[in-house]
């Protein structure tokens, strides 16, 4: 093995989960896009708090206090070195990446947005980032316009100036969680710049899988889940430039944001602290440190080129066994796409799909992935999706093939 | 794949391969009800035309979705088309008893553990909706099961209130 | 020992966290009201769904997710049945009591008030319900009104009835985090009930320690927060009346919220999914709902029994040991109060005090406890607090007065 | 308690019972600047009186706090009146220096990582405010110590703005 490709067997050992299995079958977890699994090193880091360091953080002079606090703000700068962001201060631990959208379309959009403005998505936005535009647009009276996605799952950027003139932000996916496609991040962020927009990224399907550099990416905000990225439930990060932090009003009011409160009301504390009302997730930041950790470890680097491989592999596998007969979504080609895979049959739901891959000890996801317009898009209401990870290799892709082989018979008439 | 028979009888794929009383009536007289199922995205579009008498007279279902919860709408439809609505209600709540509603928790969602407490006539007879019983071992396809029904009810209340 | 007394030896054992040793000396946990500390069946529960059932809930057919969904929703039911809630879907998930008081400001806040409303809070309260009001109040502009406090630190009701007078909202701690007071609850929520408004109860310091039931509070919401009853950090309770919750618009947006998502709008889900936006904190929820039964093993009764009588000892202690050198904030009657010790020398600073404490391998909390309008009201900017749990004894109050001694013989002029 | 001798240094313990240059002055002509340490509830009031060479003229403290940040704010009052603004904001910048701003981390909140990266005249001696040092081993006192400078720093930037 050389220096840049990863050795699945090793990292598989390090995740207890996939060592079960499922009627004696060997579990193929193939559900990452959804939420990953969790190597024992980041059950350690959190169990490690539990045991010996637990506290309230920033508010003690004990010292649990503060090897918890130094705990959670190294967990801070661990992320801010991943994502490449110029100061840790300007990571905003949030509870997911849907409360990280939500935080920048209510507390900037209320301040910065108006009637008769413009907001730009595309349509192969998750939920997460539609309905917190949606619903700002419902009270406040901007116009929601939506960028096109072709026949081959791309962005349909022929009209992009057309689309952006005029507009306040743009919000988009930096991969589509459920076709696949990496989408042209820094050039949309640039048409964006030139426009006057702001841009909104949301990464929770590319800062798990891709080397990430949000200064390189020419966003204003970034968000995304730790859960997708080895790290616990309960976590997310939305990283935001320093200028645009500073001007924006707080989201949430409570303990920990404030520098002075009194009867007449309230000044707020600095970024990063002005955005973390309340007692914040603090084992769980301790646990996606050490989940971004793991994977520098690996290398992003490696990581990517692991999924692009393993992309290759499974195209051409499911076309040699399933051939027409199953629909794949999304570019065809593996390198401009991760590794996330949307299928149909034309006869047999997805629904039905993924419960005879349960079977198989195969897990996948069928629905429409939130994404209910994209899916509109397709004439789908449902695709069964399968997508990997650091610890998924050829033998998982070779079970998800003779799984949806048997799937197919099993249902054909 | 001893599991996977007893979800899917034959019976089942039939209704989901040949699908009774597919597609619209007119609305009005007709009354139009969609249902989602938020989790997999199943639609299913309930058309039922009722008379003054309180009689199903037609029913037609459209949308798309999964087997089980094309199966089900197939079934539903045979089983009160020509009812009268406070059987066809009946018939609804003996269908969710069969699912566990109540007993058994589905997870997440208010609607179906606000099933209502009628009670049920001890006649009412679910004949080949029986066969969607295998489902209750399969909780997450409970709701695929008992979207049609969901739907039915939601129609009926609305023409109540109209 | 009777069936309504409690083991505290017993109980200590399954709190690693408390074996440990600062400097050869027992470490003195007493800072519980800031954040408690995990039985090891709360990491258990926990370390089970990581390394056995983890999955995103709520979206897969597998078994892995049907395990983790089920975890998730029996936790729900957990949490339910512990504060005696008619229905679980009553029950929604947030990351923090803080985000659970927001909800309430902020989403049913926008929708149910208007310029010249009023909003009715007490001079004790958290931060976090007061902060979120100030923030709405400057939106929309409606009056906050104070009930007062008086020198024995009670809530001084006697000018209750005008202050609810066309108000729309009372919103109110159960229990001070600060002076210990208990407050009046199901009087509070007739009288705001009489005059038309809606009840808020932050019950962030009261669920942990007595027996609750939400009915006979009488309240139209209640917050919690999970990490300070055992619970893991990363999750909040938000309680509501399910009528109130059904009339209520979203709060965040996103995924596992919707019925429907097309490009013109979306349509909400029913409750609880229509609060709970995003992967939700799947994991601590179990580890709450783990901490709730735990609870309940010990017997909320007992729980109370034995805080009353540690409150007793401690006030009896430290009067004994520092007579009129110390001051404590509060109620002077223990069976009025919680375990909650707010205390101060006329000449050495809470913060100071702490760290002779800390020296002394007890840990206390000094500061404002996010209660400045209540330390203005006593003319202080910072109190020494010390706050009791299941795990504490005797030998903990013995403790902290022998420390509370060297920190004023340490600062003595 | 051998940590605490380190912390608590009997000059500190002297400047915290007997603050130098506690009061207030008239504003205008001085200039008065809050600062909360939004952790523990300190509060100090600065108020500096500079004439118009960018002299330190008089000042003054107020506000409440632990020993810590009390005797920082006594000795910081000694060690810049009379001073050039400029020498007082080089003062400032070796004694967050002194704290190891820069390099430990204090966390959580943004400004102390931003202090400025002023070249600092090798000859600023810091003299009594030495005995400061041993909050360092003390992280979540390093705030408690550098308040009045940070809120002395403030009240500079207000007058130059203004
Ligand atoms: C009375 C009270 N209310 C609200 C809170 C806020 O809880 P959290 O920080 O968990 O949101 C606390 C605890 O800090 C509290 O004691
Ligand atoms: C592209 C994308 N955006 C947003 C989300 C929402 O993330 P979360 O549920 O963790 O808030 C997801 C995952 O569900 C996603 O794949």
């Amino acid at each position: 093995m050389s220096n840049d490709t990863i050795d699945v067997a090793a990292i598989r050992r390090d995740f207890p989960i996939l060592a079960q299995t499922q009627d004696d079958k060997r579990l193929v977890f193939l559900d990452s896009a959804a939420s990953s699994q969790h190597p024992q090193q980041v059950l350690d880091a959190m169990n490690d708090v539990y045991l010996n360091s637990y506290a309230n953080v920033h508010r003690g002079v004990y010292q649990l206090a503060e090897r918890a606090t130094s705990a959670y703000e190294n967990a801070r700068k661990s992320v801010a070195r991943f994502i490449g962001a110029p100061s840790a201060n300007e990571v905003i631990f949030t509870k997911n990446a849907t409360e990280a959208i939500n935080l920048v379309a209510q507390a900037w959009g209320r301040a910065n947005l108006g009637p008769g403005d413009a907001v730009v998505l595309t349509l192969m936005e998750h939920h997460a980032n539609i309905v917190p535009w949606q619903m700002m647009a419902a009270e406040i009276g901007f116009e929601i316009r939506w960028i096109e996605v072709t026949d081959d799952g791309q962005l349909d950027l022929s009209n992009l100036d057309q689309l952006l003139d005029g507009a306040k932000v743009l919000a988009f996916t930096a991969m589509s969680n459920v076709l696949g496609t990496v989408n042209p991040v820094e050039r949309l962020t640039a048409a964006a710049k030139a426009a006057g927009a702001i841009t909104v990224v949301d990464a929770c399907q590319s800062v798990p899988h891709f080397p990430t550099n949000v200064v390189e990416m020419g966003a204003d905000f970034v968000a995304f889940s730790g859960h997708k990225m080895l790290g616990p439930s309960g976590i997310g990060v939305l990283w935001g430039r320093m200028e645009m932090l500073d001007a924006m009003p707080p989201f949430l009011g409570g303990g920990g944001m404030i520098v002075n409160v009194t009867r007449d009301g309230f000044s707020a504390d600095a970024v990063p602290g002005k955005f973390e009302a309340g007692t914040p997730p603090i084992v769980e930041a301790v646990g996606l440190g050490a989940a971004v950790e793991y994977l520098e470890n690996i290398g992003m680097e490696a990581v990517r080129k692991h999924e692009v491989e393993l992309t290759a592999y499974t195209m051409r596998t499911l076309t040699e066994r399933l051939g027409d007969d199953l629909i794949l979504l999304g570019p065809s080609e593996p390198a401009a796409r991760g590794g996330v895979f949307s299928l149909a049959f034309a006869d047999v739901h997805a629904h039905d799909v993924s419960q005879v891959l349960d079977e198989h000890a195969v897990c996948i996801r069928p629905g429409h992935h939130c994404a209910k317009p994209l899916m509109k898009r397709f004439d789908m209401n449902a695709t069964a999706r399968a997508s990997v990870y650091i610890y998924n290799d050829t033998d998982d892709i070779d079970a998800l093939a003779d799984a949806l082989v048997a799937a197919r018979d099993f249902f054909a008439l | 794949m001893a599991g996977l028979e007893d979800l899917y009888r034959e019976i089942i794929l039939d209704h989901y391969r040949s699908p009774r009383n597919k597609g619209e009536l007119e609305t009005p007289p007709a009354h139009r009800t969609e249902g989602f199922n938020p989790l997999c995205g199943d639609e299913i579009v309930v058309y039922v035309d009722t008379d003054d008498d309180g009689n199903v007279n037609d029913i037609k279902i459209g949308g798309q979705g999964c087997s089980i919860s094309q199966s089900s709408a197939s079934m539903m439809s045979a089983a009160v088309k020509g009812k009268s609505v406070e059987e066809a209600r009946q018939i609804t709540s003996a269908f969710k008893r069969l699912m566990s509603i109540h007993e058994t928790s589905v997870g997440g969602d208010g609607s179906e553990a606000e099933a209502d407490d009628l009670e049920i006539d001890p006649d009412i007879k679910l004949g080949d909706l029986e066969a969607l019983q295998g489902v209750v071992k399969f909780p997450t396809r409970i709701k695929c099961a008992t979207l049609a029904w969901n739907t039915l009810n939601q129609a009926f209340d609305e023409i109540d209130e109209a």
